[in-house]
Parts: structure tokens; sequence; C-alpha cells
């Protein structure tokens, strides 16, 4: 067993957990935040994308212990202060860019990295930056469009 | 799936992590674990203990000088892909971390790791046997044509790790790969890297482990253009046959990418 | 409500349902409710469900495709930390528990049954897919379930197999189930033979295909998972369940396979992580979770890994086709004759047969006027994991058969692809209009539908 | 280049029952609805499907809303739980919208008659003389009562006159068992490209053209051809479960080995629709979340053989894979040797190997 302390939006979180806990166990069992969620188990879908230190990871990829004493940011966490939505989340809804919602925490915090990169992406660009997360539901359309309108929102914001 | 039962355990410095693994022989070094972990969830390894190099700042610079590009075992892919001072040097370099696993695995694998780990669909090793580099491990330095010995088998002996990859800045260089459609790893991927007095050809993917076409090399040392490579076939023989390719197929990828990446570098206004 | 002659180019941008006065909200692209909740990371998956107390189950599954099980010692596993209970085929048949139902069965044409062998809940003696469930580990943790399975030991005599569905009904292909004497589920034959064949065999032109439609994994986003708690002073079991037809779900379970009041079974889906099909069908895993929850007296929940969906979730299509189709020297279809072999896997899932017995044929003939039709599909066992439904079930099958014929019938006619369509789709006039596979389509208009596409793509 | 097209129709909503039974089967093809006025006017809506990401609860809350004349935001919609709603055959074979949206619509409409008959006697005048707007009944001298007003009283229970016509409670079951099936129809176009020196395939473009029926809610509808579209061209394109033709194993046992579509398999898509109401259904609606399954793969390998045409290729099989592409090609050449063969262009490499188009 390990004490693994990490910081989740914001709260501090210490668990006495397995080493051989995955980070995205420490998220949903520990941190008690099931939002992120886990669709494989050979890091290919992307549902389980999290931002780690301010980059976005496959959280079932790794071991919590990887990321002791880190900061990590979950899609509970994207939300604005006030309780209102994201200019992603906004704009998700807006362009039906989710159906079931499974792969979506995933979809979100994957395309808030690449904002945070490409302020102004193009649809190819994001197209491509999608590569690690799949979508079963929305035929990508949506999603697409859905991250081009949060670019130009948080772009005027 | 989930692992077996495993510790974990950071290192706090390169000679710490030489103390566990000989401490520990069936330790393994713990880079960004992308498929270390994948391998371990699925039940495939079972280490008793990961040493995690995650700490470890020492390894994680790119250094450049006007005949390398040294980059630490812990350099990120994504670090490489954003690199300017990469891309200006060798773009090649940058465009093949570019285009490994997808953002979140760029974001946490390693060179070192991929290139200790040697999976045969794996980008790096293309790199770093085309560009002639030098894998500086803890104890000695390995130059790439010695360093891939087989399928996920290199040159490092148990408690060796791997510290920098020293690449040679070519005159031009091109990586292209074709993507397996599932994961997104290399069914066929063609570095080729010209350096004036000689041109370098690596292909992974397509066999057990990454190898130089030679008279593909020859060919090209000859004369750098594409219509150099007319008629040379790979053979198939050695070439792997799976769910994804056939042998056959994958001989003609390496042909047809080995154009393209040649036709690339020499068409007029194209970057180098 | 549209004119029918008025196309629509829809625009995915939606509006919030506060907008719209009087009452008027059919047409309207309304933005949904549960989005706030999904985006937000609220929305109440089964895997996010925890119960007090709650124990994990795993699950030992076949790694061969067909085998006789010779020997199983679960002692180890029994032994093993935090492991709770160990179930196997023997255990469940001591308790006399049921089995999964075929829900919609297909006919020998000749009046016989079908063979039926439905997907047990563990396999008995022998093994018929790769995934094929020999045995639950109940533990108090989902590590401790998993490390226990291993712990298993099961001898296998290796049987050689037979996955490929064009072999299935060959002489040298080994039996699945030998009980029947042959690997053929059902055999359904319908329309004139001996017209069609000559309808064909006079055709100014004669397209002959063989066509394969691939089999495919659903592969919803959400993996499966039940979690399932006892309340035995009531006798009532609460299961949460990745379903897309709860009642269905609790009418299986309770009905076939445990045989619990339906009364004292309530099956709650929460948000559903997608499905297509494949969390419509009876899940054998369930039955263990349900009665897993009683035999320990705590919550049991199993949430699939995908290494185990991809081999326990039902898959689908995986059809072998010989078709013809003639045509007039205009490009009129004269006749289609289909001959399907249709893989239902190592088992019969609740609604298989009826996909290629059903479904496909009713569908075989498009939107084209076909004077005569002759088919045969034939479901067939295989070595392969169950196949059920999966979006589209059956018609994704049929348009590729009828869609190919046609498609190459206008090139070797040397007609435009588009004309000989013309010539042969279903006028608006012909509504509703009864096809020889034994359909009445109710409306529609294609002419117009073909318009559209075509102004559309600037064809 | 290659064009490919299908034109072809779904089977939706699959009823009567008795149909299903004279076929064998041994469940229904009924849906069921309850719709609860609470005392305050509001509303719970529960359906015998199950969303897992159609948006019911917006679609059937629009249907009722509109046939009740409330607004929407008072509507609740509750799946998902067979403690608290009848028995419901659940969501599948595109039957949730046409079937239970029907036993929403009659629901409502039991609901509704029963209110005007209670505004009717609290306002003293005939039920058909009342008019009926924006949630409030009036009749012609003026006065007027509203809908939460009505659902007081019913549940009050103290003013209604003693006849079975008016008992206490405002609510509707409705198991609905529809007359026939529906008949979506859709045709697709697709233009792709093909490589001529690797056999990869490159839709550049895709055109549908659904007729579902009338649409309840276009986006949402929409969205169903997107993600159906999704998986037709997966099937088309590199889906493939495979088995070792000799051990039986299973070789795509993960995500690593079964390929599914990114957002960067998607071509430029563009979308229309026509509105055949469908004849057995009150609201006009067939199914709609199927045509892209059913049509892709036909129009995708239509389009295939489109472009190799020319060099014999008559039928390439599913999935499109580039290996075989590349193989119908060799092999339609060698046939043709007397042909000679079509030299291979060297195109320009993009990023990888693979380039794809963006979006509409």
């Amino acid at each position: 067993m390990a004490t693994i302390s990490i910081r989740v939006n914001g709260t501090q979180v210490t668990r006495e957990m397995e080493d051989r806990t995955l980070l995205v166990h420490f998220i949903r069992e520990g941190a008690g935040l099931t939002g992120t969620h886990v669709g494989c188990d050979t890091a290919q879908c992307g549902a389980c994308t999290v931002h780690l230190d301010g980059r976005a990871v496959k959280s079932c990829n790794q071991l919590a212990a990887q990321a002791n004493g880190g900061e990590v940011r979950t899609i509970e966490g994207v939300a604005n202060d006030d309780g209102s939505l994201h200019a992603i989340q906004v704009a998700f809804r807006q362009h039906h860019g989710l159906q079931c919602g499974y792969c979506t925490p995933g979809m979100v915090m994957s395309a808030l990295d690449l904002l945070r990169l490409h302020p102004t992406p193009t649809e190819e660009e994001i197209a491509g930056h999608l590569d690690g997360n799949l979508c079963r539901c929305t035929g990508y359309y949506n999603i697409v469009k859905s991250i081009q309108t949060a670019a130009r929102m948080m772009a005027g914001a | 799936m989930f692992m077996y039962s495993v510790k974990h355990q950071r290192a706090s410095s390169v000679a710490h992590v030489c103390e566990l693994l000989a401490a520990h022989p069936d330790a393994r070094p713990l880079a960004g674990g992308q498929s270390l972990i994948a391998g371990m969830k699925l039940r495939l390894s079972a280490p008793s203990l990961l040493v995690d190099l995650g700490g470890l700042r020492e390894l994680t610079t790119i250094q450049i000088d006007a005949q390398h590009v040294t980059l630490g075992a812990m350099v990120r892919h994504a670090q490489v892909a954003q690199s300017e001072a990469i891309r200006k040097v060798i773009p090649a370099l940058a465009s093949l971390a570019k285009g490994i696993g997808d953002p979140m695995v760029r974001n946490m694998g390693t060179v070192g790791g991929s290139v200790a780990n040697n999976d045969p669909a794996a980008d790096y090793p293309a790199a770093v046997v085309a560009l002639d580099a030098v894998v500086t491990t803890t104890t000695r330095e390995i130059a790439a044509d010695d360093f891939f010995v087989g399928m996920f088998e290199t040159a490092l002996l148990p408690g060796e790790l791997i510290t920098a990859v020293k690449f040679r800045i070519p005159k031009r260089a091109a990586y292209l790969k074709f993507k397996n459609p599932a994961s997104r790893f290399a069914m066929v991927g063609v570095f080729v890297a010209d350096f004036g007095s000689a041109v370098r050809v690596a292909v992974v993917g397509a066999s057990a482990g990454v190898f130089r076409v030679a008279e593909m090399e020859r060919a090209l040392g000859r004369r750098f253009h594409a219509a150099s490579l007319d008629g040379i076939e790979v053979s198939s023989a050695e070439l792997l046959s799976d769910l994804h390719s056939q042998a056959v197929y994958r001989a003609h990828l390496i042909a047809v990418l080995a154009k393209r990446a040649v036709q690339s570098l020499t068409e007029s206004g194209s970057k180098p | 409500m549209n004119d029918a002659d008025t196309p629509r180019v829809i625009a995915t941008e939606g509006i919030e349902a506060s907008t719209v006065e009087d009452a008027q909200y059919i047409g309207k692209p309304l933005l949904r409710t549960e989005d706030r909740r999904l985006l937000t990371g609220k929305g109440r998956y089964v895997d996010d469900v925890v119960l007090p107390g709650m124990a994990w189950c795993a699950f030992l599954r076949s790694s061969h495709a067909h085998a006789l099980i010779t020997r199983i010692d679960t002692q180890a596993a029994r032994e093993a930390p935090e492991v709770l209970r160990v179930i196997t085929a023997d255990e469940w048949a001591a308790a006399d528990m049921g089995a999964l139902t075929v829900v919609h069965p297909m006919p020998f044409s000749d009046g016989r049954p079908m063979n039926t062998a439905t997907r047990p809940v563990f396999a008995r003696h022998k093994v018929n897919h790769v995934g094929d469930i020999i045995a639950a580990v109940v533990a108090n943790t989902r590590e401790a379930a998993q490390d226990a399975v291993e712990l298993i030991q099961v001898e296998f005599e290796e049987l050689q197999s037979n996955v490929d569905v064009a072999k299935a009904l060959d002489q040298a292909t080994p039996l699945v189930h030998e009980q029947f004497g042959s690997n053929a589920v059902f055999d359904v034959r319908k329309g004139d033979e001996a017209a069609t064949r000559a309808a064909i065999d006079g055709a100014h032109k004669i397209v002959e295909l063989e066509l394969r439609s691939n089999r495919l994994a659903a592969n919803p986003i959400e993996p499966r998972s039940y979690a399932c708690s006892y309340d035995a002073s009531e006798e009532r079991y609460t299961l949460y369940a990745t379903t897309q037809q709860p009642h269905y779900l609790r009418r299986s379970l309770a009905v076939y396979a445990l045989f619990i009041p339906e009364h004292k079974l309530q099956v709650i889906a929460p948000n559903v992580g997608g499905s297509f099909g494949i969390k419509g069908n009876f899940p054998v895993e369930v039955a263990t979770v349900v009665w897993a929850s009683r035999l320990v007296g705590r919550p049991v929940k199993w949430t699939a890994t995908r290494s185990e969906s991809m081999m326990s979730d039902t898959q689908a299509r995986d059809h072998f086709t010989k078709a013809r189709m003639g045509f007039d020297a205009d490009g009129r279809i004269v006749g289609m004759e289909v001959d399907t072999l249709a893989a239902l896997g190592g088992y019969l899932s609740n609604f298989a047969p009826s996909i290629p017995g059903n479904s496909y044929p009713q569908t075989i003939t498009g939107l084209y006027r076909t004077p005569n039709l002759f088919f045969r599909v034939r479901g067939v066992y295989t070595n392969t994991v169950p196949v059920d439904a999966y979006r589209g079930s059956g018609r994704p099958e049929a348009t590729w058969v009828n869609e190919r014929l046609v498609e190459n019938g206008a090139r070797e006619l040397g007609i435009d692809v588009v004309d000989l369509r013309k010539k042969n789709l279903i006028g608006p006039q012909d509504f509703p209009y009864r096809t020889l596979s034994g359909r009445s389509y109710d409306s529609g208009n294609p002419p117009l539908l073909l318009e559209k596409l075509l102004t559309l793509s600037g064809y | 280049m290659g064009i490919g097209l299908a034109c072809f129709l779904d089977k939706a909503g699959t009823g009567p029952s008795a149909n299903l039974a004279s076929r064998g089967g041994l469940h229904g093809g009924y849906e069921t609805a309850v719709i609860r006025v609470h005392s305050d006017g509001k509303v719970s809506l529960f359906a015998g499907t199950h969303c897992h990401g159609q948006g019911h609860q917006i679609t059937y809350a629009a249907i009722a809303a509109q046939r009740m004349g409330i607004d929407i935001a008072h509507i609740s919609v509750v799946e998902g739980d067979t403690d608290r709603i009848p028995f419901g055959n659940g969501t599948w074979g595109g039957r949730s919208v046409s079937v239970a949206g029907t036993a929403i619509f009659k629901a409502a409409d039991e609901v509704m008659a029963k209110t005007r008959r209670i505004a009717a006697h609290v306002l003293a005048c005939d039920a058909a003389a009342l008019l009926y707007t924006k949630g409030i009944f009036s009749n012609v001298a003026g006065k007027s009562i509203s809908f939460a007003n009505i659902a007081d009283l019913a549940y009050h229970g103290a003013n209604l006159p003693r006849d079975a016509a008016f008992s206490p409670g405002l609510e509707a079951t409705a198991f609905y068992d529809p007359p026939d099936s529906n008949d979506p129809q859709a045709m697709h176009l697709a233009v792709v490209e093909v490589d001529a020196d690797t056999g990869v395939v490159d839709i550049q473009q895709y055109f549908t053209a659904d007729d579902c029926g009338v649409l309840i809610n276009p986006m949402i509808v929409e969205g169903q051809v997107h993600g159906g579209l999704a998986q037709g061209i997966g099937q088309a394109m590199m889906e493939n479960v495979a088995y070792d033709a000799v051990s039986g194993q299973l070789l795509t046992g993960s995500f690593m080995d079964y390929a599914m579509p990114r957002a960067d398999s998607m071509p430029v898509l563009k979308t229309t629709f026509i509105e055949t109401p469908a004849p057995s259904n009150p609201l006009g609606a067939k199914g709609a979340s199927e045509s892209g399954t059913i049509g892709a793969p036909a129009a995708i390998g239509n389009a295939v053989v489109d472009a190799l045409w020319h060099l014999g290729v008559r039928h390439i099989a599913l999935p499109l894979t580039s290996e075989k592409v590349w193989r119908a090609m060799a092999q339609a050449r060698a046939e043709a040797s007397a042909v000679p063969p079509v030299e291979m262009a060297i195109r320009p490499p993009g990023p990888s190997s693979h380039t794809r188009n963006g979006f509409r």
C-alpha cells in the first residue's frame, strides 16, 4: 500500500491505496469523481483523459503513484466557479456534440488541451488532435464543430 | 484487466535507479509507462518493482550542437514534437514525434522508454537507426546499429539504463508512416536520412525489429532522387504477416513510402 | 411539418426550448436536457454506482474456441485471500437455474423447429467460443477477484474449430453442437425458386456475386456493467444494469434464468453509455451477478474490461452470400436470387435468428421493383462469439447485396448508374408497396429522395 | 476517383405484437407511457423505452408539451426503472419515437380530455366550447381556468362531480401497439479517391438524403444520421472481428487490433431530409437511427468499384482495407495483362501517409 496525495480540481486528496492503483481509479474511487471514465484497457479510447500538471494524459495508463504530489484537473473541474458552464461545455451542448455522454469528459479534456496549444485550430487540426479519443455515437462532426465554436467563444471572452 | 500486484518507487537520482535495479533483478524502470503500464494491465508482464524515473529532471534536457541533437531519456514525445529548435535542425525527428500515438500518449511517452522497449512497430527506433544515433547508458555508449537486437530486445544489460540518445543531424531527412488503423502504431514506417556522404534508410513496423535497406541506401547515395529507387524491391521473406497486413503488402509499402519520403525532400520548394 | 417537396438542410446548432413560443416544439432543434449533467461529469453510469459493502465478480473465460473441459479445479481460488465464492456450471445446474431464451426463433422451411443451443451462463463440459464463461469468482476487491480467476485450473481437450461462416455447413467442418448432426440452426426459403431462376437465366444481363458482410463489434465506449444488491429481509433484488430494455432484462432474469418473482426484482438502468443493440439482449454475466448477490449476502458488481467485451459482447453481421440479379436490356430488374449463410456464433443469443431470418430478407429487394425473388437463408453455428442485434440488424447486410448487384448490373449494361436506379425505383404512387420478400412498405417517395440527393451532391 | 450510390430502406418500429407473434416472436411490439400531472400542474412522463444517447428526454417532452399545450420546462421524462414504469419493450430497432412517442401522444390526449372535462365543469359550459391557449381554458363568457389550477382541483378531489369521468387525480397510462411497422428510406452518395500506389481509399465527400418521416427534433435526428454513418464507414473501411482460421483464436481482442473510425476518418458530409409522414402513427414519425450503418458499406463499396472498374475490378470484400484494394488492383492488372499497366503515380506525401479532408 502507498499513501498517494494528489490535488484534484483544487482539493488535496490523500488516500492509502495499492501501489498498482491506476490514476483513473484514484480519481473515481479515491476522490469519488466518476466523471472520468474507463472505456478500454489499451489506452486507445481516451474516455479517461484528464489533465495532469497542465497536460492531457490518459489516466488509465499510469499509476496513481506516478502522479503523487501532482495536480489533476478532471471534467468536474471544468465549469466556472459560479457553476455556469465553461465555453467548451456550452459549445458541446449547442452543437449536439454528445450523445450517450460516455466519451464526452475525455473529449472535453482533450479539446481543452488542444485549445491551450492552438487557440484557433482548423477543422483538420481538431480532427487530428482527437486521434486518441474514440466516440461511437456522434460521428465526430458535431464534436469538431463544438470545439471550433468553443475556440471562438474563448477567444472572444 | 488489472495488473498484478507491484511495488512503485520513485528514484531520486540516476545512481538511485541503478541501486534499485541492482537490488531487485526483476524490477523495471518506469519512464512514461505508455507501453509498460498498458502491457502490465493486460498481465503480459509482471515486474515486482517499478522504478519511477518521473522525477529525474537531469534526464529531460534537449541539447543541440552543430552535429547532434541529444535528447535526455525522459524527454517526452510532445516536447520533441513542439520543439522549435529541433524542428529547425531535424524536422523529420519532430514530425516523427508528432505522429506517435496520440496527444495524450505523447504527453507521457519518452524517448528513452520507447527506445528501450524496442516495440517493432514503434517509431523512434527508425530515427535512432537512420540518424545514426548513439544510445548513452549509465555504463557506456552504444551505436544505433548495435543497439536493437530483436523483437523487444536490445543490447541493454540488466540494470543498465538509457540516459540519453544522441542523433546526428543529417543534411535532410524524412519519416513517413503508414499507420495501423487500430493501434496507430506503424504498420510500416520508413525513415530516410541523407548525410551527404551517405544515406541511411531505416524501416520499422514491418518485421521483428528496425532494419536498414542497404540497396536503397546505396542507390540514394549515388543519386538522392526518388527515381533512384525504381526497381528496388524489398524482399517480403523476413517481413511480418499479421491481421493488419501481409508481408507482401508491407514490402510494397516500404518501397512506396521510401519513394515518397525522398520525393518530399527533393521536390522544389519543399523544406529540407 | 415540411412539405415533402421541400428539402431541408438542417442547422446542427440547437435552440433552447425556453425560446419556443406557444408550445410548438415538434420540428424544432431543441437542446437536450441531459447535456448539462453529462458535460460536467455528473452523469451516472452503472460503473459509477457504489453500493455499501460491494464485492466484485470476475469471470474465467475460455481461451479456446472449441474444447472439451476435462477438469476444473477451483480449490486454490476458493482459498485465495479476499475470495468469497467461486461458481461453476455444476453449482449453477445444482441450483436448478435456467437459461437464456431465444425470443424470436426461426424454423426450417420444412416445418422442423430450429436447432436451439442457447448461450449458457456457464459452459459445462465443453466450450464453444473464445470468451465462453467457465467460472466466476466473487471477492472483496476487483483485483482480488481477477487474481483468483487465474488460480482456477482447467484442463481442456482441444477440438478442431469452425470459424468461417462460408464453410460451416461443409462435410469436413467440425460440429459445434454434435446433437444436431449439423451446424445448421435454421433454413428459411421464400419465393418461387423455379420462376426466379427462369427469369434470371433468361435475362439480358446476369450479375452474379459472392459477398461477405464482415463480422463487427458494436463497441459502445461504455463497457457492460451490472451491480446488484439483495435485501434478504424482503427477498428483493435491486439491479443496476447497462441495458436498453430494462423490463426485458427483468423478465429474462425472473422468468427464464433465475426464477425470481418479477415484483421482487427491480432493474434500474441509469445513464447508458451507448449500446447500438448489444445491451439489449440478455447478457449471461448479469445472471451470475444477481445470483451471487444473494449467495454472498452482499452487493456484487461486475464491469467488463474492454478485452472482455471483445470476447463477450454479442457481435454482428458475418454473412456469406451468393447472389444473382437479372436485368432486361433496358436495365429493369427481372429477378433476384440470394443464398446466404449467416453465422450466429457458438450459441444462440435472444434475437439472433430473426436478424438474418427475418429482418434481412424483408429488406433484400430494397427500393427497387423486383418481379421475381427467391432467397434462402441458413443460420449456422460457428465457434465464435454469439451474434445478435447491432445497429441496422439485417438491413446493412441486405443493402450490401442488393446495391452491389444493382451497381454492377448498370456498369455491365453500360447504363448510367443513376438512370438504371431511376428505372427500377418504386414510385410514390406505388405505396403501400408489397414486396415479394413479404413486407409492405408504408409510404415514401424514392424518386424525390434521389433527386434531393443528386441536387445536394451536385451529381 | 469513384462515386457510389446506395438506395435503401430500413424497417422500424416493429409491430403490431400479433405480427411478431405470427413469426414466432415471444415479445411484443407495443410501448408504454404514463403521463402523471402533479398537483401543481407539472408533469412526470414515464416511458418504457430507454435512452442510451438518443435524447429521449427532450424529444418525448416536446411531443407531450405540444400535445398538452404546456411549457416544456414543466415536464420531466423518466426512463429506466422497472419499479416506476409499466412494462415496456425498450429501445431498439428505431422504435422509440414512432411507438413510445405515440404512446405519449395518446396518454397526453387522455389527460387533456379529462382536463377539459374538469375545465368545462368549473366554467360551467360545454367542453367542446372551451378555448385552450397557453395553458389556459376559457369560455365564451371570458371566464378562464389554468391547467395548473385544474391539476390542483383534480388532486384536491373535493369539488369534482361524483362521476367516474371525474375521479380524483390526473394521469393516464397508454399501452400502444402500433398497427404496422414503418419504412424509413435513405440514399447515400460517396465520393472516394483511391491511392493507386497503396490502395488507400480516401472518402472525400459524403451526401445523405433521408426520409424518416416527420422530424420531431431535427438536431437529434441529424446526430443519429452522423453517428450511424461513422459506424457504417467503420464497416466499409476497417472494422472486422477476426478469428484465426485454424485455432479459432480471437485475433481482434482489443482496440489495439479492432479498428474503428476516429475523427480524422470522417469525410466532408452534407445531409438533407424529406418528410413523408408515416401513415401508421399520428406523429408521422419513422425510425431515424439506422440509415448510416445500412447504406454506407454499399455506397462506399460501389464508389471504390467505380474508381477501379476500368482496371477490371468488379468487387472487393469488406472491409475495404488498403491491402485488399491494392491486391484487387494488382490482380486486375495481372488478369488484364494485355492492357498496359497503369503508371504508378507518385503523390506528394501529407503529414502522414494518409491525409484526410476537413469537414464541411
